[in-house]
């Protein structure tokens, strides 16, 4: 029954600002706005589509989807009302595409809306939209948590330049999911009651909501796990042995969903010497002098023991991967060749490229240089393992390895003006996690063509950090571009994830980070997610008395 | 009766380098309405031995090692500590040297003269301001009312001075004590505290002890003088007799050593060579031997006792405490 | 007169200063102990010859050897990586002092020289407290970002990089912790020079440079030598901070600091990870703020001579 | 002393030294604090000048700024023929060595920090540039001559006594052979059985080395002893200066008068006879004085006239100068 | 006095205009930028975008007049219209946050009292143990009691808050259970149940920050103290008969605390500035845990207006030291 086991306590460690999905699109606001905004349709803890306001998913075969793939028409439910008690229409599903495609607006989503044509609203419960060239996939718009629908009376004032003014709105919208805000302290707390016009009226079953912000991961976990204060905490990233600590307290437990996100090493293919002249640092000009030899880049990777770092690291957050895309199952290319160390592979390798030990300093060295990286990534604890782990084994292997971590603002700012952005990449490899939103791998894939390399030229802000550039590989990305038949697509993205990985070891995955948070014995109904907001199905969470 | 007699205190201070014997054996008595100078160079114990009397030495390293205070008749040495606190400013005054630095610069003049009044004779506010008054009055501050609400960095010296003798003299105490009062003071002014103090002993008839390096001072207002040396006390005769029948070595060359307004004027100025004795020990010889131009074996094997010189009992006439017998003839007197 | 003229050949003042040191029970124990702390980090890996980053690459072996209590192989046991963590604590404790102790005399000498310069040269005073103020208000970290952007390849290049890092980190903290002492040490030159002896140096023809040389300095040093005692432990904590947000030495040197801060991790799990850095740093602090204390009174001839 | 021998070595002239007054929002120049004011003086050669007056009337800022330690408002100081106010920076360092001076306050004039040897030594670091083996025996010889033993060149000054310190503040005065030197109350905090031994120190100084003093002090019967003229100054300005025997035996000036009546005499007979003459009320502000005689307040022999007149120094009597309309004649004054 | 406080200031407005470029230039000088907490998944043709929005492409002195103005103008207006519900400001441009997209003001206005109440608690408590111990330590010098209370405040400056705020949480939360570790801001105190969660929910901040302050200022107090023991008037206050507790808690303390006020005066702005570790660490979100958010992600006119705010709050502080110095001390007369 609504609202008859009182109070939900979530800890959120990273604060939320936000309400509104459109103005952030950091996690934490994207999550907890998902309580109160939300999508056409969602995906469930597999990654399926399931509708939300609508009545069913548009397929090409139930006619939904235009037989050349250039629209897709939605249906919403009938009856479906804002929590302000206003009919939802198809004019607000066309508003929310205007309000994120406005070019003042600064739309944090607007990759969502990218391709749209036009979204006509034949009547109020009908909405078509209408790509400019065949999609292949057209579920990006309006879909998952990242795309929630907003409420065109409330938002009519807040389009371009005015979003970011509209305070009020931003932090406290209107709209259609189990719960309301009533109170917003930025950065701090929320504050949500139980939306009583919400769809289903035996739901939701917790009366108020408290978002809570602040501390960290481990913090989290403690006030889950061991002292009881909140009934659930995001993100509770923590080292193995503390896992197994807390959960041996009995007031909670660990969940946990494994996604796309994985945490890898770049091998920088172009030279980082601080010798090259400012502006030809880690560009095309100047091919990495070590790097550019395949054998170095696997011998690199087979030295690595990633079940160790794994176990080291992330415990049940984490498995060992060899894919740049492990997830959805139809993509996961069953590549495992990389998950056994194998030093004297590496060994051999290097000797095979040249690289040996001659003056017998256990550094390899050719031509009378000395095998030396430089290994960057950003200031975190697990990082900072990692780093030192690799770097033993990289030592073993016979190369030197100098570490560097820099401030996360920093390395993930993409400050055109600072040395150390990852971006730049002024290292010889670099480590950092990377995942793509929704289902769909194609725009991540797309990070590495040629024409994304980042450069003095596009500020360096192009995705394709390693500065991999092989035609070969364009061409497929391509071909998955124009394919719309689902096992071809498979097909076609293993080989794009092989590419990378397998074949030219530039993308040296390491783990596959799950989603994983903590959860009171206290609390029932919690089904981790992956594909879409943790919160997607807070409207079912109960009490467990 | 007197109404102070000390006998034979014995002061000592417990240093990182050992004990100093800052007061040894000092014996002396206060009659009513009597003024007895204090005459000595810096650091011959002229201070420690008055605060000795009323246990305002710090007492980590200050020790009274033995010697009776005798406050009408009472032994105020064996007192306790709350009841030594009820003797001081309500039954001895103390005036200090310095007056820049002994009023407490952040409460009013004012504040400062009622305090001893509340406490020591319980009078209401009112009452405290009123005497207040009067004896801002009586020390011949002008506009005593306007002025107790002053602070004492708003009045010169001479007025704070004469704040410092107002405080000491709030409670009628029958004992006064004035350590050095005119020392930081011009001579202009230092004449008007000296008169004003002339004033105040006959109007009401207090005993003084006044402590000073100046002998001019000392001729001006002194019924009876103690020289003080080393720690002990070296000599003591009424004023007149001091000035013109001095028997101790130092005090005769501290009479030689200044200079003088009016007579002749010297060529050239005595001088006291050497240095004043280290007070590290008892004291087992003449404190003054280094530098005494008569000083013989004995002045090295024994410290010399006080001794009446003109017959009368010891400390109510005349006395000296020295080996040596100045010839009756010679006189300071030039 | 011909053996006056022996005994007084400037005899080194520094032998009394050494003389009235010890009288300083206190002071004494805590050199000692500091003395321990010093030899403990630059003798100590001498003797004690494991690399504090060694890693078993052997991940089997490895895994034995993490997390170890302390045993006769690794008195203070080992860490989650297996590494010796006496050893880490050595190595850690040479950057610590020494970033500490010149971090601190970079504070102090920027602070002394603006508090004097405000305090003696009334003109300049109204600007170098403004400077001051602007310093107090700047916010921390931005600044120490933007020096270390600006600085950090340029100097790196020129002294190497670990040079570089150490001067850089410890410019960066005396940089921004001299404004205390600036404040203190010119509210005393403002009084000292009202003094006579200063009058006196002036009416000698001292130029002002001497003067500041000669008289205001030395006698501004107990205030500065407060000042110092409390920078180091400032100094030391502050690095932690910097590495901690990666502005600090790599990732991979130990530092008491930062052994701290990632021992806060695992308080609950292996709490003497904090014990061991927490009581060096304090046993530090404690130790220079005593000698502090000695020094105070052994360089004041005053207190010296008693 | 014959009168041909009487050069003089320093010549003040309508001295004034004003510290300025800053009130109100912007700072502004208010008024002055008129610490001295029209002063005008020779000191002759090899003689010792005697300044007195109460506390706060100007003495120190006249020897101050004779020396150029306080830069004078106006006014000229002719010493052995420059004019010290107006030199240049570098000009008045090396006029330094000629001039130097002695502190009231022993223990606050030196150094904590610094061995005798060092303080005594400054002036030669500073002027002489003589080499270390040498300057060490030049700072031996000075400390012979204002009899400190040689052995205390390292000590500290917090290890003498008063009149010990005293002499190495001569010491450091005599250092560099100077022609003139202000003594500003150098015995005023010395016990007396010290001060007799510091003043014997400075006349025989004087005796072996030609010196010119200006002696400040506020004990008139040290003065009496030292001076051989006395000038008597009251409120920044100067009342009286006479050779000393004249001013002793009759002082002309109504504050000279009351002044040398203040002074105890250590003699009980005398004591008890004496009238003493005790001024009322407090010295009026430097900030603010009175117009008129600057002594019209508290003047025990005061005139209308004085209350409207300043009365100039003028020579009222041979070598006797005075200003105070009771000795010279209003017509003589400014307004005539 | 008056003519003092004015003329002070009125100096303080150009230290403060140039301060608050230089804080300008210098945040917008460092690296990082306001895109970092935004996913990888973002492409960067979006990110350019929401730069855009927020203004944040335009040259810097533009965008430090444009917020002098906002500082200095707009935002008094608002200020106005919020207690007189007029409407001056006409909906002008407000400061807003890059990060949030609310008005910097509102922001400081929410953390204002979570701030104010444990900082400023623990600033309180930190005075009142350290005025006691600072006095008894210098009034029984040298004894156990002031060699304990050395090793204290050394303790005290020595170990971290990160240290004692995490030990504590361990003991009391973790162990024992019987203080909360996340902060309620929410909490307000009507009723003494939520008088005492509040007591409860500070009580660990509260006593490590206390005990932070307390060890600096009981060393001044001391210091302070002892030097005024040794004073004439001292000796006076005894020599009159007043009893020990009068001559030390009144004379002596009064004229020792003239330093001590001054420099807890000077220590006050910290409070607003808040205590950005231990904020964090029992998530209490205060102004400094504002400033250190906005910090990592270069939310410049947070940053921007938090640290101009604290930079006057510095220069006012400095001035009421001053005047406070003057109030204390009658000696002392400005102008
Ligand atoms: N707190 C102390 N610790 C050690 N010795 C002390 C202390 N106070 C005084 N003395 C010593 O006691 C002796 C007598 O000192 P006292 O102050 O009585 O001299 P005084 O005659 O009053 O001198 P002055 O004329 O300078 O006031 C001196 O030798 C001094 O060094
Ligand atoms: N630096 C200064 N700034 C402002 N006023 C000053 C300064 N120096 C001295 N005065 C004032 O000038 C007047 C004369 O001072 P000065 O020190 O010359 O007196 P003095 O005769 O030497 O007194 P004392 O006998 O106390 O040494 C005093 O009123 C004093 O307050
Ligand atoms: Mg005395
Ligand atoms: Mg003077
Ligand atoms: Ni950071």
């Amino acid at each position: 029954e609504r609202g008859s086991d009182g109070e939900l306590k979530i800890l959120y460690y990273q604060a939320v600002s936000t309400m509104n999905a459109y103005l952030s699109s950091g996690t934490k606001d994207v999550e907890v706005g998902s309580l109160v905004l939300e999508p056409l349709a969602s995906f469930d803890q597999d990654g399926n589509l399931v509708p939300r306001l609508v009545k069913e998913i548009p397929t090409l075969e139930n006619g939904g989807v235009a037989a050349d793939q250039t629209s897709i028409t939605w249906k919403l439910l009938d009856g479906l009302v804002w929590s302000d008690g206003t009919p939802v229409t198809s004019e607000d599903v066309k508003f929310t595409w205007e309000y994120c495609t406005h070019p003042d607006g600064g739309c944090a989503q607007g990759a969502k809306y990218e391709g749209i044509k036009s979204v006509e609203t034949p009547d109020a419960q009908t909405v078509v939209v209408t790509f400019e060239a065949p999609k292949p996939y057209p579920y990006q718009p309006f879909t998952g948590a990242t795309a929630p629908i907003l409420q065109k009376a409330q938002f009519a004032a807040c389009l371009g330049a005015a979003a970011a003014s509209c305070t009020d709105p931003n932090t406290k919208p209107i709209g259609t999911g189990p719960f309301v805000v009533t109170d917003f302290k930025v950065n701090d707390v929320v504050i949500l009651a139980a939306n009583d016009k919400f769809r289903d009226p035996a739901k939701p079953a917790f009366a108020t909501v408290t978002v809570k912000g602040g501390g960290d991961a481990l913090a989290a976990a403690s006030s889950v796990m061991e002292t009881g204060e909140f009934d659930y905490a995001w993100n509770t990233q923590i080292n193995p042995e503390q896992q197994t600590q807390m959960e041996a307290g009995g007031k909670g437990k660990f969940v946990n969903a494994f996604g796309t996100l994985v945490e890898l090493i770049e091998m920088n293919m172009t030279d980082p010497s601080p010798a090259l002249p400012e502006g030809e640092r880690s560009t095309t000009k100047h091919p990495h002098p070590v790097l550019s030899d395949i054998k170095v880049r696997q011998a690199l990777s087979m030295a690595i023991d990633r079940q160790a770092l794994v176990d080291i690291g992330y415990g049940g957050a984490g498995r060992p991967t060899c894919n740049l895309v492990p997830a959805p199952a139809v993509y996961a290319s069953d590549n495992t060749g990389c998950l056994k160390q194998d030093m004297e592979g590496a060994k051999a390798l290097m000797a095979e490229a040249g690289w040996t030990d001659s003056d017998g300093d256990g550094i390899l060295d050719k031509d009378g240089k000395k095998l030396s990286m430089l290994y960057q990534t950003s200031v975190n604890p697990v990082r900072q393992d990692f780093q030192a782990l690799i770097k033993g084994w990289w030592n073993e292997l016979g190369v030197e390895v100098e570490l560097k971590s820099i401030d996360p603002g920093v390395y993930f700012g993409g400050d055109a003006g600072s040395p150390d952005t990852f971006q730049k990449f002024y290292a010889d490899v670099e480590m950092y996690a990377n995942n793509f939103d929704g289902t769909d791998p194609e725009p991540y894939l797309s990070q590495y063509l040629c024409d994304k390399i980042p450069g003095p030229d596009n500020q360096w802000q192009g995705e394709n950090i390693n500065r991999f550039c092989d035609p070969a590989y364009d061409a497929a990305l391509k071909e998955l571009s124009a394919t719309g038949e689902p096992t071809k697509r498979a097909e076609l993205v293993k080989k794009l994830n092989d590419m990378l990985t397998k074949d030219s070891m530039v993308v040296v995955p390491l783990v596959d980070r799950g989603r994983f948070s903590a959860q009171s014995n206290a609390l029932g109904g919690v089904i981790m997610n992956s594909w879409d907001s943790e919160l997607w199905n807070a409207a079912d969470w109960y009490r467990v008395k | 009766m007197p109404v102070l007699e000390v006998r034979g205190l014995k002061t000592v201070f417990q240093t990182r380098g050992g004990e100093v014997h800052a007061v040894n054996d000092v014996s002396f008595h206060l009659r009513p309405g009597e003024l007895l100078g204090v005459v000595g160079e810096s650091g011959s114990g002229k201070s420690v031995t008055m605060m000795s009397l009323i246990g305002l030495l710090p007492s980590p390293p200050a020790q009274v090692r033995a010697g009776e205070v005798l406050l009408g008749g009472v032994d105020i040495l064996k007192a306790s500590p709350e009841e030594l606190r009820k003797v001081r400013g309500a039954r001895i005054g103390f005036v200090f040297q310095d007056p820049m630095t002994s009023l407490n610069p952040v409460f009013t003049v004012g504040a400062q003269i009622m305090e001893p009044l509340r406490v020591h004779m319980g009078l209401t506010k009112a009452q405290a301001e009123a005497r207040a008054v009067e004896l801002l009055e009586l020390v011949g501050i002008p506009d005593a009312r306007k002025r107790l609400k002053t602070y004492p960095h708003q009045f010169s010296g001479g007025m704070r001075q004469r704040v410092m003798i107002a405080i000491a003299l709030a409670c009628d105490p029958e004992v006064l004590i004035a350590d050095e009062p005119t020392t930081a003071l011009d001579v202009t002014i230092q004449a008007q505290i000296l008169e004003l103090v002339k004033e105040l002993r006959q109007k009401l008839g207090m005993a003084i002890v006044w402590i000073t390096h100046d002998l001019g001072v000392i001729a001006g207002i002194a019924d009876r003088v103690m020289v003080m040396y080393g720690g002990q006390i070296v000599e003591q005769a009424p004023v007149w007799e001091l000035f013109h029948k001095p028997q101790h070595p130092y005090t005769r060359a501290l009479l030689r050593t200044i200079p003088k307004l009016g007579g002749q004027r010297e060529a050239r100025l005595q001088v006291i060579e050497g240095q004043p004795p280290i007070l590290a020990g008892a004291p087992t010889a003449c404190p003054f031997r280094a530098r005494c131009a008569h000083a013989f074996a004995r002045c090295e094997a024994e410290n010399p006792l006080r001794r009446p010189v003109d017959g009368a009992a010891l400390g109510h006439g005349h006395d000296v405490a020295c080996h040596w017998t100045a010839p009756a003839q010679e006189s300071a007197d030039a | 007169m011909t053996d006056a003229t022996q005994s007084q050949k400037p005899r080194s003042q520094w032998f009394a200063v050494w003389h009235q040191f010890r009288q300083h029970k206190g002071a004494m124990a805590a050199l000692i102990l500091l003395g321990a702390l010093v030899f403990f980090v630059l003798i100590g890996p001498l003797l004690w010859r494991i690399d504090p980053n060694f890693i078993e690459p052997n991940t089997v072996k490895m895994f034995k050897l993490r997390n170890n209590p302390p045993s006769f192989d690794h008195p203070l046991g080992t860490d989650q990586l297996g590494r010796d963590i006496l050893a880490r604590m050595m190595f850690g404790g040479r950057i610590s002092l020494a970033v500490g102790l010149v971090a601190m005399l970079v504070a102090i000498f920027i602070g002394t020289t603006i508090g004097v310069l405000a305090g003696y040269f009334r003109r300049a005073d109204g600007l170098l407290m403004r400077f001051t103020d602007l310093f107090l208000a700047l916010p921390l970290l931005p600044l120490l970002l933007v020096m270390m952007m600006l600085f950090s390849e340029m100097v790196a290049s020129v002294l190497g990089p670990r040079l570089g890092t150490f001067l850089l980190i410890v410019l960066a903290i005396g940089v921004t912790s001299w404004m205390q002492s600036a404040r203190v040490v010119r509210g005393e030159v403002l009084a000292l020079k009202e003094r006579e002896f200063v009058l006196a140096a002036r009416s000698i023809g001292t130029p002002n440079r001497r003067i500041i040389l000669r008289h205001i300095l030395p006698n501004v040093l107990s205030p500065v030598l407060v000042a110092a005692t409390l920078g180091i432990a400032a100094a030391i904590i502050t690095e932690s901070v910097l590495s901690f947000l990666g502005l600090g030495f790599p990732p991979d040197f130990p530092t008491w600091g930062r052994l701290l801060y990632d021992g806060i991790d695992s308080i609950r799990t292996y709490p003497e990870r904090v014990v061991w850095p927490g009581l060096a740093i304090s046993l530090t602090v404690l130790s220079v703020n005593y000698i502090g204390d000695g020094l105070r009174d052994a360089l004041d001839p005053r207190i010296r001579g008693r | 002393m014959l009168d041909t021998a009487k050069r003089p070595l320093v010549q003040v002239r309508n001295l004034k030294m004003y510290f300025p007054i800053f009130s109100g929002l912007l700072r502004r120049h208010s008024g002055d604090v008129k610490a001295v004011d029209n002063v005008s003086f020779d000191i002759f050669e090899g003689e010792t000048l005697g300044l007195v007056g109460e506390s706060g009337c100007g003495k120190s800022t006249v020897g101050r700024a004779l020396l150029r330690l306080y830069t004078p408002t106006a006014g000229n100081v002719v010493i052995d023929g420059d004019d010290v106010a107006t030199l240049s920076a570098e000009a008045l360092r090396q006029k330094r060595p000629t001039m130097q001076m002695v502190f009231q306050d022993p223990q606050a004039s030196l150094n904590p920090r610094m061995t005798v040897a060092a303080i005594i030594g400054e002036p030669l670091d500073e002027h002489s540039g003589l080499p270390t083996a040498e300057k060490l025996e030049r700072v031996y010889t000075l400390m012979d001559q204002v009899g400190l033993n040689r052995r205390f060149a390292n000590r500290y000054p917090h290890e003498f006594s008063g009149g010990q310190r005293q002499r190495i503040g001569i010491a450091r005065a005599l250092a560099l052979n100077p022609k003139f030197i202000v003594c500003d109350e150098p015995i005023a905090a010395l016990d007396v059985s010290i001060q007799a031994q510091v003043v014997n120190l400075l006349e025989d100084l004087q005796d072996r080395l030609g010196l010119t003093y200006l002696f400040i002090s506020h004990d008139l019967s040290m003065v009496r002893h030292i001076a051989d003229r006395v000038a008597v100054m009251y409120l920044g300005q100067i009342a009286e200066i006479s050779p000393r025997d004249d001013l002793y035996a009759d002082p002309l000036h109504p504050y000279a008068e009351a002044l040398l009546s203040a002074v105890p005499e250590p003699d009980p007979n005398r004591e008890g006879r004496r009238t003493r003459i005790i001024l009322k009320g407090d010295v009026p502000s430097p900030a603010n004085p009175p117009k008129g005689c600057n002594f019209c307040t508290r003047c025990p022999k005061v005139m209308p006239i004085c209350h409207d007149l300043e009365p100039v120094l003028t020579e009222a009597r041979p070598g006797r100068f005075v200003a105070c309309h009771l000795v010279t004649p209003p017509q003589t004054t400014r307004a005539g | 006095m008056l003519t003092f406080t004015i003329r002070r200031l009125l100096t303080a407005i150009p230290t403060l205009l140039l301060i608050s470029l230089v804080i300008f230039l210098l945040v917008d000088f460092a690296p990082g930028s306001p895109m970092s907490d935004i996913p990888l998944t973002v492409p960067p043709d979006v990110r350019q975008k929401m730069m855009e929005a927020m203004g944040a492409d335009q040259p810097v002195m533009v965008r430090y007049l444009l917020w002098l103005k906002q500082f200095f103008w707009t935002e008094p207006l608002y200020g106005i219209d919020a207690i007189f519900g007029t409407d001056f400001a006409q909906g002008a441009q407000r400061i807003i946050s890059w990060q949030s997209k609310v008005p910097v003001f509102r922001i400081i206005g929410e953390r204002m009292p979570q701030t104010l109440t444990v900082v400023g608690t623990a600033y309180a408590v930190g005075v009142l143990i350290a005025l006691p111990i600072g006095i008894y330590s210098a009034y029984r010098q040298y004894s156990w009691f002031d060699q304990a209370g050395t090793f204290f405040a050394m303790a005290g400056f020595s170990v971290p808050t990160f240290f004692t705020g995490n030990l504590l949480i361990l003991i009391f939360s973790v162990k024992l259970g019987w203080l909360p570790t996340i902060y309620d801001t929410t909490l307000r105190v009507t009723d003494w149940a939520s008088f005492y969660k509040m007591v409860m929910q500070m009580a660990m901040p509260v006593t490590v920050l206390a005990l932070f302050n307390a060890a600096e200022i009981s060393r001044y107090t001391r210091s302070s103290v002892l030097e005024n023991l040794g004073q004439d008037y001292v000796r006076t206050a005894r020599a009159k008969g007043m009893t020990e507790s009068t001559v030390l808690l009144k004379h002596v303390l009064r004229n020792s605390l003239i330093p001590v006020v001054t420099v807890i005066a000077l220590g006050l702005p910290t409070v607003f500035g808040g205590a950005i570790v231990t904020e964090q660490i029992f998530k209490i979100n205060g102004l400094g845990a504002a400033l250190i958010g906005a910090i990592h992600v270069s939310d410049l006119p947070t940053v921007q207006t938090l640290t101009f705010i604290f930079a006057v709050l510095i220069v006012m502080f400095n001035l009421i030291a001053d005047i406070l110095y003057g109030i204390l001390d009658p000696r002392i007369r400005y102008d």
